[in-house]
């Protein structure tokens, strides 16, 4: 990359992470006002993990998510517009209204849900590696998932199966330290996830997840290592929520301090100033950001708004597959 | 007799605030039960009260805390374990059915399991595919076990304790939308019966049998229908196994004709169940066939009009129960 | 036209060969499947042939290996996934029922999952309380799987195909009493239609219902019941999920009676189901109802005589269906 | 212990894995005449892991075992008879005759199973160990499982749990490097199964299972650290099965030159040359050992050929506890 293309990469990190805060800012407001409903999860202080991890994928790569993922839908390529429709219950919704927040899927950009059982999407990605080792395609099969995730045994099975076959998985750990009102330290013996990972005799390291560069470097390696046959590689990747688990939470299990401790580890502010700081970004620039995503958002919006309700007649459709029975 | 204002949600937390009061055995055990003060709310304040040794928040590990409840119940104790969604015990399933539900048996009567589950089950609040489930007919299938659905305050608050009191292990399933549900309760309830099935509004035209979360639509069924003519009784459940074929059936015997409302999915349904026990000891009684109201056999979707087309509602009670009574079903 | 002799087992074995070669996205995967040659010794020879990439031998990682079944199917394979003993898929019903059957509704049409998962059932081994019990009629509550039961050499040759060009997953059910059952069939048998039920024995007097491991036992009540002049007919359901109401109405129209033999615990079985059915489509129809011969609701026992007790029997069809027939029931 | 306490304790060991070794063998004949049925898996080769560790537990102790375990119910003190007894279905079996081999259970001797499910007994010593921890009693609840066990998820949650809430569980991994017909190495990706336990942050060494004084030596340490409050404890018992998986294996999956090199490590052989050496076990005395322990197998065939069958009627009884409906 040449400096320009440098540069120009750069302020598209920084715009990847504010489109999803701004959209987050957007859900919130609309889950108020009853637009959205069931349970949504806001990823609010943790952007640069979406980020730097998912732009160093290639597009035919897989990737599994959580139900936190409304930031990792934006960054692998599903317009705006489709996960707000989906949100709102409309037809015109990436799920077609029937996933909502949790269960976000696109089957063009090989995003494979949206999983709401903790743990769940880790063996489907290890199935997904090993779809791609059998038809010797070089694809990774990227799984995103929490530290709450890392207790459950199908972690454990999907960690061992993946690293015993070596097969191409790429495990992207986000921890932010809580699984809903569980910290990290009551939840886990070993809380250094990445030494637990390392116990698989598979590639593990653990990477500031506020730094969207330092995201996007280890993730780079770690796919490249993962691409070229050497197995499964795992990321902990540390950030922090900022906002509530849910809707629904009174956050009586952190104190204020540390949250304010950590907002001051704003992985945008500090991108930010890094990237002004460097020259390489002011005022205008981010205006004019911040306004063209407005704006993109707005249209989103405007988008669900418009979206309609899929006939009741459909409901039992998609139960099974549609076309001839075998 | 003095009376307290309550919500479910509270009345279960009253339930559990005195077991663990009164029996130094009973402990909470389940994710995020103690800081968090339930998923539900319903034991917030808990853990400032008793602790973290009895409200034990535990790591996500659905297999491993039923397990070592199961473990803690051989061990002497009483544990409540608390899962918080039906959906994510699939995850303890093998501790729930190849351990609790079958160690007195393959043990020859030695180790029995006295161990209280509760989950929150069902649909309504657009939580979609994996978080809406009503399985608590399906765990009715289970021998060993014992499962009950409060569906009052009064059970809400009273068959925590007479599931401690059994020395087997009980499933106590609570709906989710049950858990704002107010009303009074006397200031010294206590436990329930809960081998008995509850005619909650008596009738003699048909009878509209139910449990759980469906009871409130269920009557509701049955007050409207009373405006057009029609007389239904509406039986609650309150465990599903063992089921009370006494009540149902005399109710049956009575109306001659049944509607059963389950929000499981229809196919293999307790519903089907009921069903199939009434074909088999009242069939010569019966007027017309006995009917199920059930939710659409899709995972839950989470639109809400798809939502509220998928679960049984108060309008396909009315029609299906008119269609027996009048005959033009 | 020119037949091979053969075994259940080997007819499933040769299913699964054949498979893997019309179809280089096929593959097995499952515990001891490969070098140990299946624990029911039905892969045995598969791993020289078609080598450890294809024949692939898992840890004891019951829910990752079903689940990285599911992502392989997403990822356009088609694989065989074998869990050895229904008990174990406890294990993995998590990923069964919270993404094999749910996926595909939850993307909105998206994510088909083409997996077929086949797994041992059923008692009568003396295996005791956690390797014994017919869970398949209760996995046949959950939409969005198809549930098949072989109980035929033809079956167990040609459910396993057209399990594999169904673009959802299909659980197989295979009763460990039938492995070693033997018989003919042709040369060139194949695929065969999953989505009707079988007439096994036609007859006019009474419907016996059944499938799987239950079959053979139905058949030889029948041709005792023959011989005391009551004509039974005889139907094996083949698929559970979903069930083929028109033949077994139709059958039930004609013989107005019916019996339902099927090994599961009797609360909540699929016999359940079929009754409630029944009842509601054929309710008029019938001159007495509807019977279940099920399995008592008991972990089952290891001692043979207690096991045998617990089981279906032949003697007890006969006793219930001439009941029914004779109106002495 | 004094010198002469120190001999008998020694030529006891010996002892009870000669019991085990005969009972098994007799087992496998009774078999094979169909007196016994169902699966039944045999412990011939692993004697010293059994006799070293149960040796070494209190009579108040919890032990949560497999459905390899005919030889740990002998050791835990589970008369002979009873066990037999169970395999031939009497209702004078140990567990009624309702569970057979794989399901021996006794109250008497907290033994609490036998357990099929393969993991499935480890959250159950967990909440074994919790109920001690919490009415403060210093019990340790002793937990078998094999090196199959180790994959499945119930594992990792189990060691998490006891790990991070300090609980007195003793995890005693019989690694006999087969789970039925996969060899460890084909089954984890860190077939060094105590390095991996070690991740969870608890102690974890490994033994010569095939020294009986080496597996009680660590047993009693262990044991003695998980009592004092020191939190679980996983021992790595390397063995051997000498006997096929079950009754129905042909033994494909595994070379006779590998069998005959353990064979060559037999833990009974190996410690009556060491006695022998020693001058604390002569022909005189292994005579009668063996005479004693034939007279007590004969007698428990004796038993379990007089015994009777639990009346049909009965079947349905121990489904639900007896006594008043609460
Ligand atoms: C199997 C399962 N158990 C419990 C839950 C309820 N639940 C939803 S999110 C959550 C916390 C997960 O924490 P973590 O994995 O750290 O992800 P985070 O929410 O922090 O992103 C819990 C307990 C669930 N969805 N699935
Ligand atoms: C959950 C589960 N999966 C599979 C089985 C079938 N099975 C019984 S024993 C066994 C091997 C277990 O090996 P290991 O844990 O090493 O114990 P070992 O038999 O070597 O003593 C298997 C796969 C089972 N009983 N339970
Ligand atoms: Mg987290
Ligand atoms: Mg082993």
């Amino acid at each position: 990359m040449n400096d320009v293309a440098h540069d120009e990469h750069r302020r598209q990190l920084l715009r990847e992470m504010l489109r999803i805060r701004r959209f987050e800012e957007k859900s919130a407001e609309l889950y108020t006002q009853e637009k959205i409903r069931g349970f949504m999860h806001l990823y609010v202080g943790e952007e640069a993990v979406a980020v730097g991890t998912l732009q160093a994928l290639d597009a035919d790569d897989a990737v599994v998510s959580t139900y936190r993922e409304h930031g990792h839908a934006l960054v692998r390529g599903i317009p705006a517009r489709a996960v707000m429709a989906e949100m709102y219950g409309r037809q015109e919704g990436c799920s077609r209204g029937r996933g909502g927040s949790m269960h976000i899927f696109d089957a063009a950009t090989r995003f494979c849900g949206g999983n709401a059982i903790v743990g769940g999407g880790l063996p489907l990605a290890v199935g997904l590696a090993l779809a791609d080792k059998l038809q010797g395609r070089a694809r990774v099969s990227a799984c995103l998932f929490g530290d709450g995730a890392v207790a459950e045994g199908e972690f454990h099975e999907s960690l061992n199966l993946a690293a015993l076959w070596k097969l191409p998985v790429l495990f992207l750990c986000e921890n932010n330290f809580y699984a809903m009102g569980t910290a990290l330290a009551r939840a886990q013996s070993q809380p250094d996830l990445h030494l637990k990972a390392a116990s698989y005799a598979l590639g593990a390291e653990v990477v500031d997840g506020m730094d969207v560069l330092a995201v996007e470097a280890a993730t780079r390696r770690a796919a490249q290592a993962v691409r070229g046959g050497g197995g499964p590689y795992f990321l902990e990747l540390r950030t922090y929520r900022f906002s509530a688990h849910s809707m629904f939470d009174a956050q009586l299990y952190r104190d204020k301090a540390e949250v304010e401790d950590w907002r001051r580890r704003d992985p945008i502010v500090l991108f930010e100033r890094q990237l002004r700081a460097a020259g390489v970004l002011d005022d205008a620039t981010l205006a004019r950001m911040e306004a063209e995503i407005a704006a993109e958002i707005a249209a989103a919006v405007a988008f669900a708004e418009a979206g309609s309700w899929e006939p009741v007649e459909d409901l039992t459709r998609f139960v099974y597959s549609e076309g001839p029975a075998p | 007799m003095s009376t307290v204002t309550t919500t479910y949600r509270e009345a279960i937390r009253e339930a559990i605030r005195e077991a663990l009061r009164r029996d130094p055995r009973v402990f909470l055990m389940g994710e995020d039960v103690g800081a968090y003060g339930g998923c539900f709310a319903v034991s917030k304040g808990l853990l400032d009260e008793f602790g973290p040794e009895r409200i034990r928040d535990t790591p996500l590990s659905e297999s491993a805390f039923v397990g070592a409840g199961i473990g803690a119940a051989l061990g002497g104790m009483r544990p409540i374990v608390e899962i918080m969604t039906v959906n994510f015990s699939l995850l303890a399933l093998d501790q729930i059915l190849n351990n609790a539900a079958t160690l007195l048996h393959m043990s020859g009567g030695q180790f029995n399991v006295p161990l209280v589950i509760r989950m929150t089950t069902g649909g309504g609040r657009q939580l979609a595919a994996q978080h809406s489930h009503s399985l608590e007919g399906w765990y009715a299938h289970i021998p060993g076990l014992r499962v009950l659905a409060p569906a009052t305050l009064e059970d809400a608050r009273g068959m925590l304790w007479s599931a401690l009191e059994d020395p087997d292990p009980v499933l106590i399933f609570e709906h989710a939308l049950l858990y704002n549900q107010a009303g009074t309760l006397p200031a010294d309830a206590g436990a329930v019966d809960i081998r008995r099935a509850r005619v909650r509004r008596p009738g003699r035209d048909v009878s509209l049998i139910t449990y759980g979360g469906s009871l409130p639509k269920t009557l509701e069924a049955a007050g409207r229908l009373a405006a057009e003519g029609i007389d239904a009784e509406v039986i609650d459940l309150r465990s599903l196994r063992p089921l009370d074929d006494a009540t149902i059936l005399a109710s049956v015997a009575a109306t001659r004709r049944a509607v059963i409302v389950d929000e499981g999915w229809r196919s293999g349904s307790l519903a089907a169940e009921i069903s199939a026990r009434i074909m088999e000891n009242a069939f010569y009684e019966l007027d017309a066939p006995v009917a199920r109201v059930c939710s659409a056999e899709v995972p839950m979707p989470y639109a809400r009009h798809l939502e509220q087309a998928a679960l049984p509602q108060a309008d396909t009670v009315i029609r299906v129960a008119r269609g027996l009574v009048r005959g033009d079903g």
